[in-house]
């Protein structure tokens, strides 16, 4: 295992103490518990709380978010693993401050059934919830099961948008209205090159051959649409790009933003390569991009691999992707 | 069934677990992420520690107690499946101390129908429902001839009903992403239903 | 070959095509020569400009640092490779507002060479120009032979604590003289877990086992001071440590800024695992943190491993490091 | 020799290094990035190229474009050192417009100066000075026996001094890293030095 960690039971836990020791400034343990991120100082009374969690082995998806202009908490889960719902739970009531709380995570089984066992434990002690799901990698189903796909790095500009949403004073309904559109505007799809290794397994739970790419592999490793033999950066953004333009109607005069995020091993130059590739067919449509994201925003640990999100944008949606936000991981000062 | 018994029984289920750790992992790597040995030894492990210091002796409490140390130890899909049942088997306990087989199965069967309104799953969807199930019908059956007869059937029920789950089709989690593929495959879940019977069956004989 | 490129001697040209396309709104190219990065809009005429340049394949290393507070221009060559003395040169005259411009790049042969190449050309047109080379690499040299060591991710906080200065209003003498006492002042290692690739070369130009760790090798898989059988993250980090404290006073009382930059392929997990192990030492010494730095800065594509800086701060380093810095990969704001 | 003869030059030599591409990657794997046949097939091609389009009579001006045009093409470390070479000859031969043997002797010999003065280094330290210094003493010493048999001398010393790289211990770049495991090995440097010789000797004769 090429891995610089220390005992694998011990991954997550280390993990969260650098994370406080680095930015134990922004960022706190809800009653010391490693397994609930809040944000600090919390945001101010009677904002609409949002919150996520989902399995570790991702940064700085999830807990890289929560900050001012995003979300409000996180719980951490095992690697790959959902939080517990009990945790969940107190993360809720911690965050909630009367205007009740966006639950906003991504659509896996394990994670679905916990926030769900959460939010009943909330209602009970009269906290509102809202549950809105990210379902944006369109090769983990097919259009007319769309809502059986999965989340991935798309969810980042939910958290965004959403986010922005809330500080600017909307109410709970509103806030998942927003963080809906925005998600039924996004759309995103992988590609895997290597597999990625969770540390107390230690070994991969897949491979990919050398001369081979996974087109459509989920974060974990959940099989795509097809593998195929090693392909060009070019042919790979065209390949993303169809099927994701096949969802969205991108005409002349839309206006996007373009997220293409490394998975993890793979190098920035390649992001690059890719994203100059996305940018060409979409202007070759006419399309605009706003708020280029090129970079690490939702990881599978060791993984080589990319993923491109579109997301399509209009005056209500950019002006929440502008609005200001800064997390130890994320800000839009320089996107 | 006692409080004391319900001890025993998490031991039981956590020493067959940590024995097939590497089994269910295997099976999990199939066609799903290769958690479900570590999910699994965590959950039951947790239990059986929990349940060496509890004193509760209603068996509601206890069983709420249970769900939600599980599931707080093993948040996984299967974890908190469980997790489901051990709750709606508090329901139907709530106030009992002492329960009888029939009082046993019928909570058995409550907990199997808040997971699976829970879970939005049912039989012969390649889950751990299609060991759970068929030894709770089993269970039913067999109520007259005793508890370590009636675990015996339910335990044959659930080997064949995890063994069935080769000629099904995943639709239920990452395994759902495999379709046909998944054809022939043994679900791990199930198997994690049939050694928890297999485990019962031990202490009760 | 696991990357998603499309034909190798296509890689440079095509990186700076997708950075343009994506930061072409604050980064320039001089001439149209994709050689040639400048800072969009330029700084304000009189302010001294600080340049730099080396080989690609490091990103954010080096243009990533060409913005407000930072560079002014940076030259770009092949991959692991120098650029020519005439880009320099070129670079050099463009953004010479008169005030004169630093050279400020990490000591590696072909890159030292082109350089002075460059100063002599520009000379020659009676630019004044400086020149400080980066040598924080601990492992490549022993302390009686520092001239010698070449430049890592320690150059990051030199472009930092420099741009702040000359943002300020220093001339030219001193922009170089806070750079070289910054660099006085910066040291840094790196451990590799496995190599990177050339694009034109096609296959590792070495190679590590799977068991074992790199210690002290240089970014271009340049050998180190040992091989290891494979170690945690807390005896690498306590490792590092060690060889960087024996030459920097850390005591009570001492403030440093920390550095954990992965260099491609490690996840961010275990940078703060490793994180959290320096911190800890530190703290064990009553050593203060300020603005700890966690993230890939200075990178060798997909290379898996990562390096420590440790940098000492005087209250002019802090407030330099503090100031204001803005470019498409480095902000200032969330750190 | 005249402008026109350096083109045939060039061309010679690029394909030399063509043809040797690999082996110097190879070569410079070995302690150092592996770019060597890289960039040296790209600094005579750019060479190559542009004197085919080249109209300029004057030696001085044109080495000095060559110089100029090799580091741009070929900016490594090697790349740089061939430029300061050429553009020490450059200013040795300036306005000549025909150079005999003993004055491109002399220009050369003030090109390793400069190269050397820049470089901060001397023979004997496992780099391509090792063939090119011999290279020069050789041709200074046959200057008399004509272009060809000069030349030839050239290339045997260039042979010699390069086989010789593999006694010496290296003190630039990074193979400089590796000390004393730099002892045995062949230096690429040096190979590329005696390359150009090889390449000459062929074209003069
Ligand atoms: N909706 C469901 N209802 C019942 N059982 C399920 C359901 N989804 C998954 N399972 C069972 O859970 C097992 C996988 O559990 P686990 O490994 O914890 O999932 P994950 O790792 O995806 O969270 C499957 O083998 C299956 O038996
Ligand atoms: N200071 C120097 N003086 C003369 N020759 C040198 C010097 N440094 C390196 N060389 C030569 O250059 C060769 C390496 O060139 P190159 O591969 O371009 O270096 P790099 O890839 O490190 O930039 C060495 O084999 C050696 O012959
Ligand atoms: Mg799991
Ligand atoms: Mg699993
Ligand atoms: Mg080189
Ligand atoms: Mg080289």
């Amino acid at each position: 295992m090429r891995k610089l960690i220390n005992k694998p039971e011990d991954f997550v836990e280390e993990v969260i103490e650098g994370i406080m020791m680095a930015y134990g400034d922004r960022l706190r343990l809800h009653n010391g518990d490693s397994r609930i991120v809040l944000r600090n100082p919390p945001a101010r009374p009677g904002k609409v709380a949002i919150v996520t969690g989902g399995g570790s082995g991702h940064l700085p998806v999830f807990l890289g978010y929560v900050g001012r202009g995003m979300l409000d908490g996180c719980a951490v889960g095992n690697v790959f693993a959902s939080p517990s719902s009990q945790k969940m739970f107190e993360m809720i009531k911690a965050v909630d401050s009367g205007a009740g709380v966006l639950c906003l995570y991504g659509n896996y089984g394990g994670d679905n059934l916990n926030f769900d066992m959460a939010c009943e434990m909330a209602e009970f002690e009269d906290i509102k919830t809202k549950t809105v799901r990210v379902r944006d990698d369109v090769a983990s189903s097919p259009p007319e099961m769309a809502e059986k796909r999965r989340g991935v790095a798309g969810m980042v500009y939910a958290f965004k948008v959403a986010g922005a949403a809330a500080e600017e004073g909307l109410n709970l309904d509103q806030v998942a209205a927003v963080a809906q559109k925005a998600l039924d505007n996004i759309r995103t799809m992988g590609v895997a090159l290597s597999p990625c290794v969770v540390p107390q397994v230690g070994k991969p739970t897949f491979s990919i051959k050398e001369n081979e790419i996974e087109i459509g592999m989920g974060i974990h490793g959940e099989p795509g649409i097809e593998v195929r033999e090693m392909m060009t950066a070019d042919a790979v953004a065209s390949l993303i790009f169809d099927k994701i333009a096949a969802e969205l109607e991108l005409n002349e005069g839309s206006e996007v933003s373009v997220m293409v995020n490394g998975l993890g091993a793979t190098p920035l130059e390649e992001l690059l390569i890719v994203y100059r590739a996305v940018a060409k067919l979409l202007a070759a449509r006419g399309v605009k991009v706003f708020m280029p994201h090129v970079g690490e925003f939702a990881t599978s640990m060791e993984m080589a691999g990319l993923s491109v999100t579109i997301f399509k944008l209009d005056e209500e949606l950019k002006r929440y992707l502008r609005a200001p936000a800064s997390t130890p991981f994320y800000t839009s000062e320089n996107k | 069934m006692k409080a004391s018994m319900l001890r025993t029984a998490a031991a039981a289920i956590r020493d067959i677990m940590v024995a097939n750790k590497d089994y269910l992992t295997a099976l999990d790597q199939q066609n799903g992420d290769g958690d479900l040995g570590i999910t699994m030894v965590q959950g039951y492990s947790a239990l059986a520690q929990m349940l060496e210091q509890e004193t509760e002796q209603d068996l509601g409490k206890l069983f709420m107690k249970c769900a939600t140390r599980f599931n707080d130890a093993a948040p996984s899909t299967l974890g908190t499946i469980t997790s489901f049942v051990l709750m709606g088997m508090a329901k139907a306990l709530k106030g009992k101390t002492e329960a009888s087989l029939e009082d046993m199965t019928a909570a058995y069967e409550a907990g199997l129908a808040l997971m699976m309104e829970k879970a939005h799953s049912k039989p012969g969807e390649k889950t751990i429902l299609d060991s759970l199930e068929p030894a709770a019908r089993a269970l039913r059956a067999n109520l007259d001839k005793g508890a370590a007869q009636a675990l015996t059937a339910a335990a044959k029920a659930a080997t064949e009903g995890s063994e069935a789950t080769r000629t099904m089709k995943s639709v239920h989690g990452r395994a759902a992403y495999y379709g046909e593929k998944s054809l022939g495959l043994l679900d791990g879940g199930s198997v994690a239903g049939r050694l928890i019977f297999e485990a019962l069956t031990h202490i009760a004989g």
